[in-house]
């Protein structure tokens, strides 16, 4: 009785996410911006993006992007990151006693 | 059509984490929420360009970088969740026998009286 | 479990291409698709390919658990003194400090050849220590 | 002198690395003396960083040079500044306390100054994402040292909120996609800009319709706030917190009930002040007062000391949610009571959480039923008063003052008012029954340790003196003294004129809070027949299971989603308002 409840209630929040999902997302994917440079003050991902393409390389000087982004411009987020992975491999090792 | 899997990707996800018994499932249920999430961004952040983000000659409409760096890191953190959850769920297989959350729930409420 | 000498040998030949792979992933990083997450979690499939085909035992004596944890904290100190140098030679914390050379080629792009090395080795012994303490055989 | 503000997170960081050395080389005191020291240097800093804070106002630090919206910026203005000084003051005690209970590793302390080190990240971070990775270090720590002793309850506590954590981390990255998508960016401060320079119309996003682009940031700020607002644990997301505070070891308890809930508000806080929706904020208004009686009301019918200090941090979030709340119509009397309630509710529930856990850790038992039967060293009875009359908002402790500051917000309404009278009359009930633990017994201590009893029964060990002098000290400094000490932080944290902080010590107050002592002695005394046993008893076994708590994180951001709307009142205008 009580996991019927239960799966009513998930299959009626779920449907009622999706519907508000659906209905805030689906306008911002229905077109995009074809003059990049019109974009005000960072109004959207166009302008980051542009500023990389342009300055990017020379700034950090590493040809893939993705990489200047990880360790150079966002080095914060990798350092962060790390620490997340030595805490956990910690953590691993003292619940599998494994030491 | 990409949107439509993210968006049956997350309600399985969802659905699996809240409605499943099995306590693995429930963490693999986090998985595909977490998959979910990355294929999201990078999935938006093609949708601005056509190239990769590989600045050799020539290239100039890329797509956005930004979402892919910041995925790894999600990636990352999604690993390390992970790992932390499974060995969790191993002690605890190991001191119950058992990975079924209704069958717990019961154990730990009978040992409280 | 008995051993099949086919996974064995396989393995045996593959896992030094996939070390080289992973370096490869590292080392071009910046250029290239690839970087220090990634050839790292190359490097520890490698380790993982070693455990389950001739078991987490003879892998833990050919790369001792100590040496991979050494690895790991090395690693996190690195970085971690990267970032302080940037402060103590006057650029900023996290700030690159090394010259950027000529774009292009893999002796470039300042540190951030170092922190995917330093990358690389963080995450390949991260995941080799997680593999090793959660793929314990009873 | 801003080149410090990296120092504040690199030092522990640095320190948990010479830890994981201490525990390759097993020595414990290396890594006891380095945890000591860093968080020692934090504060050293903090304390340098001060005057410098007074005359600029506030710092920027950019890491690596990057200027902002390509970067990551550190923003450190006095909120940032009083609320690290609480989360090290608190972190320190803490430290203290688990050196002197003699039973951790290195580990322990690895752990322990990561968490530290999260939380200052979370605090000083201003970009989203950035904050994304901090709360996930305090989360992967948290999960670790709840479940550090490996016990039964605590396996399951750690998993549980491990599992519902994931979930509610989930909806924070899927609120960061949104805010990317609208906004182009993750700094808080670029968005506050962006959305204030737009007036009344919509960012420029990739978007035809403004309301679309309202709607989909209505559900980013919901989605984000049900996403750090679990490990703030208001009412629909509080379900884990009893389990995981009272499983965990008890100075990680002081930590989390202490600092852990009051950081993840404050970055729901600032939240909410850069993406500028007064909607949900007039929500915790009713949310506040709602969970402040309803934890207040399970924490009547625990018997587990630790797990019934658990349900006080919950019912406290109430309270300070609740200030908060207030202050969606504007002003700064709302959060600065915010404020001041948070700041005094980590010293003094810090300060139950260790003087309880000593006791625990002294006599060995922690159910109150049983031990009333057993004497505990009566030199712990004072710390535990002052942290008891602290909580229940009497005089001259920091708890009336900041108690009095929240419940005079609520003036015009009398519902909500009397909601928070009733959770401030159950709060001190249920500290009389607590300190039924401190009373001497027949029995002496049955402790198994031998040497735990040997020290417990002569002189009391300093690292237990030491910190919990220091909470207690600071908790009547702070009540003696709310001007000079909670209200100049306060008052220049929220913008107010330093005329602003009201005095609590009026005769109105003071009688009030008697008035309360006398009602909860009452209370208790109805508690304590046999007929209401039998009903607290029927209440504690009602638990909520695992799936029943992630079904409420999901129905959370639905009803978040709807109401935040609702009370925004129409979508696109009043939303850029604030």
């Amino acid at each position: 009785m009580k996991r019927i409840l239960l799966l009513c209630l998930t299959c009626l929040l779920l449907a009622a996410l999706a519907v508000l999902v659906l209905d805030a997302v689906v306008p911002l994917f229905r077109s995009r911006p074809a003059n990049t440079e019109s974009a005000g003050n960072w109004g959207a991902p166009y302008q980051l993006r542009e500023y990389f393409s342009l300055h990017g390389v020379a700034e950090s000087g590493a040809l893939n992007l993705v990489a200047a982004i990880y360790l150079g411009y966002r080095a914060f987020d990798t350092l962060g990151e790390t620490i997340v992975l030595v805490i956990s491999v910690a953590g691993v090792l003292l619940f599998t006693g494994a030491r | 059509m990409a949107g439509a899997i993210i968006l049956i990707l997350i309600l399985t996800g969802i659905a699996g984490v809240v409605l499943v018994d099995n306590l693995i499932k429930k963490v693999m249920s986090l998985v595909i929420l977490n998959s979910a999430i990355v294929i999201l961004f990078v999935w938006s952040g093609s949708l601005t360009g056509s190239e990769a983000p590989i600045m050799l000659a020539g290239a100039r409409d890329i797509v956005d970088p930004l979402p892919q760096a910041i995925m790894l890191t999600d990636i990352v953190i999604g690993i390390c969740v992970t790992a932390v959850a499974l060995a969790i769920v191993l002690r605890i297989y190991e001191r119950w026998g058992t990975v079924s959350r209704r069958k717990l729930e019961k154990l730990m409420n009978e040992n409280d009286d | 479990m008995k051993e099949s000498k086919i996974v064995v040998l396989v393995s045996r030949k593959l896992v030094p291409y996939i070390l080289l792979f992973g370096l490869y992933l590292i080392s071009y990083g910046h250029l290239s698709p690839g970087g220090g997450f990634q050839g790292g979690a190359v490097l520890s499939s490698a380790m993982l390919l070693l455990c389950l085909s001739r078991g987490v035992a003879a892998t833990r004596r050919l790369f001792r658990y100590r040496a991979v944890s050494a690895v790991e904290i090395t690693a996190f100190a690195l970085f971690l003194a990267m970032a302080a140098a940037g402060t103590a030679l006057g650029v900023s914390f996290l700030g690159n400090f090394l010259p950027l050379g000529r774009i292009g080629e893999v002796p470039s792009s300042g540190f951030i050849l170092f922190l995917n090395l330093i990358i690389g080795l963080e995450v390949g012994a991260g995941i080799t220590l997680i593999c090793y303490s959660l793929l314990q055989e009873e | 002198m801003t080149e410090a503000l990296p120092l504040l997170i690199l030092l522990p960081f640095a320190a948990s690395v010479l830890c994981l050395l201490a525990r390759l080389l097993r020595r414990l005191l290396l890594a006891q003396v380095v945890a000591v020291l860093s968080l020692g240097g934090i504060l050293l800093i903090l304390g340098l960083l001060l005057p410098v804070l007074h005359s600029q106002g506030g710092l920027t630090y950019s890491m690596g040079g990057w200027p902002e919206p390509l970067g990551i910026a550190l923003n450190f203005d006095t909120l940032a500044w009083s609320s690290s000084v609480m989360g090290t003051v608190v972190g320190l005690c803490a430290l203290l306390f688990a050196i002197g209970e003699r039973k951790y590793d290195s580990d322990f302390y690895f752990f322990f100054l990561l968490l530290v080190a999260g939380m200052e990240g979370v605090i000083l971070t201003g970009d989203l994402f950035n904050m994304f990775v901090f709360i996930e270090i305090v989360s992967i720590s948290s999960y670790i040292l709840i479940a550090y002793s490996l016990s039964r309850d605590s396996l399951w506590a750690c998993l549980r909120y491990l599992l519902l954590s994931s979930l509610s981390i989930f909806l924070f990255l899927l609120g960061l996609f949104l805010v990317y998508r609208i906004m182009g960016t993750f700094s808080l401060r670029l968005i506050t800009a962006s959305l204030s320079s737009a007036g009344g119309t919509v960012p420029p996003a990739a978007s035809d319709s403004a309301s679309g682009t309202a709607k989909a940031l209505g559900l980013a700020v919901a989605a984000l706030t049900v996403g750090i607002g679990l490990k703030a644990a208001f009412v629909p997301l509080h379900t884990w917190l009893p389990d995981a505070h009272a499983a965990a070891p008890h100075p990680v308890s002081a930590l989390l009930s202490g600092v852990m809930i009051k950081v993840s508000f404050l970055a729901v806080w600032r939240i909410l002040a850069a993406l500028g929706t007064t909607g949900l904020q007039a929500l915790f208004r009713w949310i506040g007062p709602l969970t402040a009686l309803l934890a207040v009301g399970l924490a009547l019918c625990q018997t587990d000391s630790k797990r019934l200090l658990a349900f006080h941090s919950v019912s406290q979030m109430g309270l300070i949610t609740a200030a908060f709340g207030a202050a969606a119509g504007g002003g700064s009397a709302g959060l600065s009571a915010s404020l001041a309630h948070i700041l005094s509710h980590s010293l003094f529930k810090s300060l139950l959480f260790l003087s309880v856990g000593a006791a625990i850790h002294l006599t060995g038992e922690r159910d109150l039923q049983r031990s009333s039967a057993i004497s505990t060293p009566p030199w712990l009875m004072p710390f535990f008063l002052v942290g008891a009359l602290s909580i229940s908002g009497l005089p001259p402790f920091n708890g009336f003052v900041s108690k009095t500051l929240v419940v005079s917000l609520f003036k015009s309404s009398p519902l909500l008012a009397t909601a928070l009278r009733l959770a401030a009359v159950g709060t001190a009930a249920s500290m009389i029954k607590l300190s039924g633990m401190f009373r001497r017994g027949r029995m002496e201590p049955l402790a198994a340790d031998e040497a735990v009893v040997g020290s417990g029964r002569s002189a009391p060990s300093p690292f237990f003196l030491i910190p919990l002098s220091l909470l207690a000290l600071l908790c009547l400094a702070g009540g003696i003294a709310p001007r000079f000490l909670i209200g100049s932080l306060v008052v220049s944290a929220t913008g107010e004129p330093s005329g602003g902080f009201p005095s609590a010590y009026t005769a109105e107050h003071l009688i009030e809070s008697g008035i309360y002592a006398a009602l909860a002695a009452g209370v208790y005394l109805l508690i304590r027949t046999h007929r209401a046993s039998r009903v607290l008893k029927r209440i504690r076994d009602l638990r909520l299971s695992l799936d029943g708590s992630l079904v409420l994180i999901v129905a959370a951001v639905v009803l978040f989603v709807v109401l935040g709307g609702i009370l925004r009142g129409g979508f696109p205008s009043a939303l850029f308002s604030r």
